[in-house]
């Protein structure tokens, strides 16, 4: 019975919560959809880990969807790189479900709430959708139903901010300009080979040779998708949907939207393109190299003026985003294995920090930084929460965004580029700059008012604490992430089969006899 | 011996426990017995690489264990039961947590087998002690706090680049002993220097020691500057610059020292002056020497722990430690008093710990034929037991009572504070009646007699010449109770200088980046209006710019790519 | 007043009160010429040739103490600055602690 | 010669042509316009050029529909495209929905759904929220 259910547990994987999010409208009642989300999302993440734990070594799933075999029928295909992706979508998910209950009752309309659990459930399923498949046409289909419901998501928000309506149309633009785009390029992929299946596009690819309609497929691929991961300065759009967004969104979209898409810029970039040939690498070169330094910074600096916390957690973000594309783009292991793993470590610390501000706003109903002051001591729990995982942010030692500096920093220099590895440290700092403002407003500042605060409901603390648990466990212990991240860079760089000189890996002589 | 729990662990894990047990004597003994089992722990190793762990693919060794380390972990240890003892009264969570976490990082670092666990050990020193400043919980502890903080932690930075040039050029991250030559081992050396108070490099030490608290002061004294003089003589010894920087060393701060009016700054430079001593050793770095820095840094801790417990009773009963604040307080604290005293007399009168150990220091530079260098010693050596064995019990307990008149006479330190100093004073007396047992810990296997009657007359003939000259400049006039006011240090450089061109730089650059950003601005609105209005038939388009201007960065972001397709052959 | 007979004061503050006088200075001053005397009864094995000349380390120590007090009182008056130089910025232009703030600290 | 040019270039790809200028009309509709009901049907124009393309690239000149008849050799054009284009139709109809749908509840609560007003309203919340 049950490995019968696990031979499917890729459908299943998605299945689960597309069937589940029409069922919550059907019954209509919020507490009863909060708990079929929260079961179908466990389910997923379940299903996630599985997947995980099976493609580790870095084995291959292929899973035929309706029995038609590919390159015809649409084909699931996960190994160690998406197995990873869906493992941090689904177990976000999860945590974002039983965090979300307690949070949306100040911030959403009861009435709405139904409809609030229905979109989530259909933006799980597309970015898990987007993540699993192997077809690059069904790719656009899934990024579009996470994306329709992101919209909508975010102009839930509304019911707190009227801002967020207009957030939400303007994403709304964007994000479908980007889908067109990204449509755009698997249209010439598809004119030029015939095929939509990803493996068997990156062979007729790879036996076609260079030419100038795939360049162009390229092209329009990587600025759609680019726009969808807010690469600088296709960014615009994040700012107003993280901070207008309803709390719990922002901590789903930061922690999960913008990965996704990462994801399918690195599937396409390596495993459909490849690299064998200058112009992708080029691209990278002059244009995504200088894109990312200028997000570290610009996108820092403007952190720093944040008076919104929620907007400030948005900067970051592109920020980080930054560094995670700076990895990809140095085109090396190291590089692809930090970016992997920047992937994972800011997804939990920014879902971990963007709950604890969640929090804030549940008590105090606001995320302005002057309104936070003494708030160190009202809510002792999440504020120790948004330290710990700050300090993950700025990338301390002994968290889990140092260990992805650390790649980073390896990476750039094996390419011999040390002025990157300067600038990277130096963006940190800024890091510092803006993560001590808050510090400082939360714990050495007089308090607003003598009113006192509750602390945060258990079920907000709970999640955003397994968030920042998980955040130093994984700066402690790199087992997990540091082999899923080595070996999905081991199979995107197979698969575009580039032979660099001797692999330089992090980690020779023993120390210290 | 893996069966062995490593003590640096033994310290953080009850780091950990501490804050659920309430508050009292039941947590009081808790934090008694942590050292004591570490000390025990560290008692019972024996030599080798015991742990070692994998972070980031590289094998690391959080224990290596040989006699230098045991000297230092053991010393580390009790001075942490001591200083804990004598903060018995102490209630502060805060401090009690950073305290375990202080001693805890600086056993770890003392036991670090390579670079990198030095440094997350190195950084937990730093990140742990600022803590028992911030605790005094006043705006100006706390922007000394910061500074202390900035320092401590640029000496980590410095540490980790150093270490990564290093690793780069040998492949080694052996935290053993290196040659100074290439940039990566300056760079530790210079880490290392920090936080041993290299001259300029030292201004943070007499600017934060004073600021902490009074229990506070007393555990920071211990850690920071000996884990930087065990660092230094693990990876440096014999290294010749480290002679000249520990001889102004000696110098530089006594004079301040000398003419100071807070005496648990004058402490603070005393003790920088006795890190001289140990600098100067590790130059000369024969083993006779590594064993007059492994003695030395033990003595010093237990001297300097009871001069900065006896200033910090003053301090907690009168709520000041400044001499021109202070005097006469031996009618109301006179067991402080004698164990000031006692602890004057233990820095180097015979029969005390500090005898030993500057014996065998002045020794080895003596042996080494350096006269200049030993002749400097001698004038520390005197020099020292002026500022902090005569002039400091002297302007804190002797002379005109300034107490007299006032409503309440201050009355005797604590039960627990007392009964530290006398254990420390006792821990001095029975290091310097035993110094065979002394020796036999050492890392070198030396012999060595200090009581030989050359070293016992010569000593006495300096120490009670240095006490007749005070007393007599003091009858003359020429020296006084120093009056209310702060000496610059070099510190004035950053804290006035760069404080004053930053604010220079930012005054410039702010009204430059309005300049130019209006400009810019102006130029943009401009460029983008000139743009929507060529285009666009309504209105003041430049406002409607968000939404525009993201599909307008789409297109040039398409574009540019388009053009770099283009511009490449095929 | 007069701490030395002051009954109310514990004895060993008494004890003190008498070391916080002349008679301190003549002990020492007593001692110091015994230890200077044996310069010339006991022959020291010195390793460096100065260090034979007669009360070379008497001599010595007074001396540092001398040139000490002088380059302490010369930096003092170049370098002493009034206790609020680096306000707010240091401890030392803050008021004694108040007795519960020690208690806290 | 140019005869022969234009007419490879131009009238044979006049399809494609097309589809860029409706495009680009519809991505200028987009940028240029202030209302937000007339950003939308800029962007419906923008994904129409794109079903567009994809449909012409599936007609196989003198091909029929592809109904399996029987006749070996009948001509089909290739139905994968149409089949997709269907799904991007749908698509795109979601997203002209949801958009509107955003407009309305816009024109609620800012009584407008121009652009520039909006962009004000935006900013004297702004300026509020910074007293």
């Amino acid at each position: 019975m049950l490995s019968a259910i696990l031979a499917h547990a890729p459908a299943l994987q998605t299945v689960v919560p597309l069937i589940a999010a029409p069922l919550c409208v059907l019954f209509g009642r919020r507490h009863l959809a909060w708990a079929i989300t929260l079961a179908a999302s466990l389910i997923s993440a379940l299903f996630a880990a599985y997947l995980l734990a099976q493609t580790l070594d870095g084995s291959v799933i292929s899973y035929e969807l309706g029995g038609w075999a590919p390159p015809l029928g649409i084909e699931y295909r996960i190994d160690a790189v998406n197995a990873f992706v869906l493992f941090i979508v689904a177990s976000v998910g999860a945590l974002v479900a039983l965090y979300a209950r307690e949070s949306i009752e100040q911030e959403i309309d009861p009435a709405l709430h139904v409809y609030f659990y229905t979109a989530f459930l259909l933006c799980l399923t597309g970015l898990l959708g987007v993540t699993i498949t192997g077809d690059a046409f069904n790719v656009f289909v899934f990024l579009e139903i996470s994306s329709l419901s992101t919209y909508t998501l975010v102009a839930l928000g509304a019911g707190r901010d009227q801002r967020a309506l207009t957030a939400a149309y303007n994403y709304l633009i964007m994000g479908t300009i980007g889908a067109t785009f990204f449509v755009i390029g698997i249209g010439f992929l598809y004119m030029l080979t015939g095929t939509l299946n990803m493996a068997d596009l990156a062979e007729r690819i790879a036996a076609l040779g260079d030419n100038r309609t795939l360049r162009i497929a390229f092209v329009f691929i990587f600025v759609g998708i680019g726009l969808k991961l807010a690469m600088f300065p296709l960014h615009l759009w994040l700012p107003n949907a993280y901070s207008y967004a309803p709390s719990v969104v922002s901590v789903f979209l930061a922690a999960t939207a913008t990965k996704v898409a990462v994801y399918v810029m690195l599937r396409f970039l390596f495993t459909v393109f490849g690299f064998d040939y200058g112009f992708q690498a080029a691209t990278l070169q002059t244009i995504v190299v200088p894109l990312a330094v200028i997000a570290m910074f610009a996108s820092s600096i403007v952190a720093i003026f944040q008076s919104d916390l929620k907007r400030m957690l948005a900067y970051s973000s592109v920020a980080q985003i930054g560094y995670i594309l700076l990895g990809i783009s140095l085109l090396n292991k190291p590089g692809l294995t930090a970016g992997i793993i920047h992937l994972f470590n800011h997804a939990v610390i920014k879902g971990a920090l963007f709950m604890a501000v969640g929090a804030f706003v549940y008590r105090i109903g606001s995320s302005r930084i002057e309104d936070l002051r003494g708030i160190g001591k009202q809510m002792p729990w999440m504020a120790a929460a948004f330290v710990a995982a700050g300090l993950g942010l700025i990338g301390v030692p002994l968290t889990a965004g140092f260990i992805s500096k650390w790649y980073l920093i390896q990476a750039t220099l094996d390419e011999g580029a040390w002025w990157l590895a300067l600038l990277i440290v130096g963006s940190s700092l800024l890091a510092v700059i803006y993560v001590w403002r808050v510090v400082e407003a939360m714990y050495l500042a007089a308090p607003v008012q003598d009113a006192p605060v509750k602390k945060a409901p258990w079920s907000m603390i709970v999640p955003t604490w397994i968030m920042v648990l998980a955040s130093l466990y994984f700066g402690i212990n790199t087992e997990l992430t540091g082999k899923a991240a080595s070996t999905a860079a081991d199979l995107l760089i197979q698969a575009t089969q580039i032979e660099k000189a001797p692999e330089t890996v992090p980690g020779a002589p023993a120390a210290g006899e | 011996m893996p069966d062995i729990f490593p003590p640096a662990l033994i310290f953080i894990a009850a780091a950990i426990v501490l804050p659920v047990l309430p508050k009292g004597n039941l947590r009081a003994l808790f934090l008694l017995a942590v050292p004591l089992v570490a000390a025990h722990e560290i008692w019972q190793l024996s030599e080798g690489v015991t742990h070692t762990y994998e972070l980031l693919g590289y094998s690391l060794t959080l224990m290596r264990v040989d006699q230098l380390s045991i000297v230092f972990g053991l010393i580390f240890s009790f001075a942490a039961f001591l200083a804990l003892l004598y903060a018995w009264h102490v209630k502060d969570t805060v401090q009690q947590v950073t305290t375990l976490l202080y001693a805890g990082s600086a056993i770890g670092a003392v036991f670090a087998g390579d670079f990198v666990t030095l440094f997350i050990f190195w950084e937990g020193t730093a990140v742990a002690s600022v803590f028992l400043i911030w605790a005094r919980g006043t705006e100006g502890a706390y922007y000394t706090g910061m500074r202390y903080l900035i320092i401590q932690i640029a000496s980590g930075v410095i540490l980790v680049a150093g270490m990564a040039l290093h690793y780069h050029e040998t492949g080694s991250l052996a935290f053993g002993a290196l040659t100074l030559g290439s940039l990566g081992t300056w760079a530790i050396l210079i880490a290392f220097g920090i936080k041993a108070a290299f001259p300029l490099l030292h201004t943070w030490l007499p600017d934060a020691y004073p600021a902490a608290t009074p229990t506070g002061t007393v555990v920071l004294s211990i850690f920071t500057t000996k884990l930087a003089i065990y660092s230094l003589a693990r990876s440096f010894a014999g290294t010749e610059i480290l002679i000249y920087i520990g001889t102004v060393m000696v110098f530089w701060p006594l004079i301040y020292a000398a003419a100071e009016n807070d005496l648990r700054r004058v402490l603070a430079y005393a003790l920088n002056n006795q890190l001289g001593f140990m600098v100067i050793a590790v130059g000369i770095g024969t083993p006779l020497a590594l064993n007059g820095v492994a003695a030395h840094a033990v003595a010093h801790i237990l001297y300097k722990s009871l001069l900065f417990m006896a200033m910090g009773a003053v301090l907690y009963r009168t709520g000041t430690a400044k001499a021109s604040g202070l005097g006469g307080l031996y009618r109301s604290m006179p067991i402080t008093a004698l164990l000031c005293i006692v602890g004057g007399l233990a820095m180097s009168t015979p029969l005390f710990a500090g005898f030993v150990s500057k014996s065998l220091i002045l020794s080895s530079v003596a042996k080494a034929y350096e006269p200049l260098i030993w002749a400097a010693l001698l004038f520390g050596s005197a020099g020292i037991f002026y500022v902090a064995g005569v002039r400091l019990p002297y302007l804190a307990f002797f002379g005109e009572d300034k107490f007299a008149g006032a409503p309440e006479r201050p009355k005797e330190a604590p039960w627990n504070m007392l009964l530290a100093m006398g254990l420390t004073a006792a821990s001095c007396f029975a290091l310097g009646l035993m110094p065979a047992t002394f020796m036999s810990f050492l890392p070198y296997d030396v012999a060595y007699d200090a009581y030989t009657p050359d070293h016992i007359l010569t000593q006495l003939q300096v120490l009670s010449f240095t006490a007749i000259a005070f007393f007599a400049l003091w009858r003359f006039g020429l020296i006084k109770r120093p009056a209310p006011g702060i000496l610059v240090d070099s510190d004035w450089l950053n804290r006035r200088l760069a404080l004053a061109i930053v604010k220079l730089g930012a005054y410039i650059s702010r009204n430059m980046w309005g300049l130019m950003s209006r400009t810019a601005t102006r130029r943009l609105d401009a460029f983008l209006a000139s743009i929507y209005r060529a285009h666009g038939p309504q209105g003041p388009l430049a406002r409607s710019w968000p939404a525009g201007s993201m599909v307008l960065w789409i297109a040039v972001l398409l574009g540019f790519t388009l053009i770099l397709s283009f511009s490449q052959s095929l | 007043m007069n701490a030395k007979t002051d009954t109310s004061l514990p004895a060993i503050a008494r004890l003190l009160g008498r070391l916080d006088g002349r008679m301190l200075f003549w002990l020492l001053v007593l001692a110091g010429v015994l230890l200077a005397l044996s310069d010339f009864a006991y022959h020291r094995h010195e390793i460096f040739d100065f260090e034979a000349v007669p009360l070379f380390y008497a001599g010595f120590a007074a001396a540092s103490v001398l040139v000490l007090v002088l380059a302490g009182g010369i930096f003092r008056a170049l370098f002493k600055r009034g206790e609020n130089f680096y306000a707010p910025f240091s401890t030392d232009s803050e008021p004694p602690l108040k007795a519960q703030e020690r208690d806290h600290a | 010669m140019f005869d022969d040019f234009s007419s490879s270039f131009i009238i044979q790809h006049y399809n494609y042509w097309m589809v860029i200028v409706l495009m680009m009309v519809g991505l200028y509709i987009v940028v240029s316009r202030g209302n937000l009901v007339k950003k939308i049907v800029g962007l419906n124009l923008f994904q129409t050029a794109v079903f567009m393309l994809y449909i012409s690239v599936g007609k196989i000149i003198g091909g029929t529909a592809p109904i399996l008849t029987g006749n070996p050799d009948e001509v089909y054009s290739n139905p994968l495209p149409h089949v997709l284009i269907l799904t991007a139709i749908v698509v795109g109809v979601a997203t002209t929905a949801l958009g509107l749908a955003l407009i309305v509840r816009i024109n609620e609560r800012y009584g407008t759904i121009e652009e520039d007003e909006i962009a004000d309203i935006e900013q004297e919340i702004d300026r509020q929220e910074s007293a």
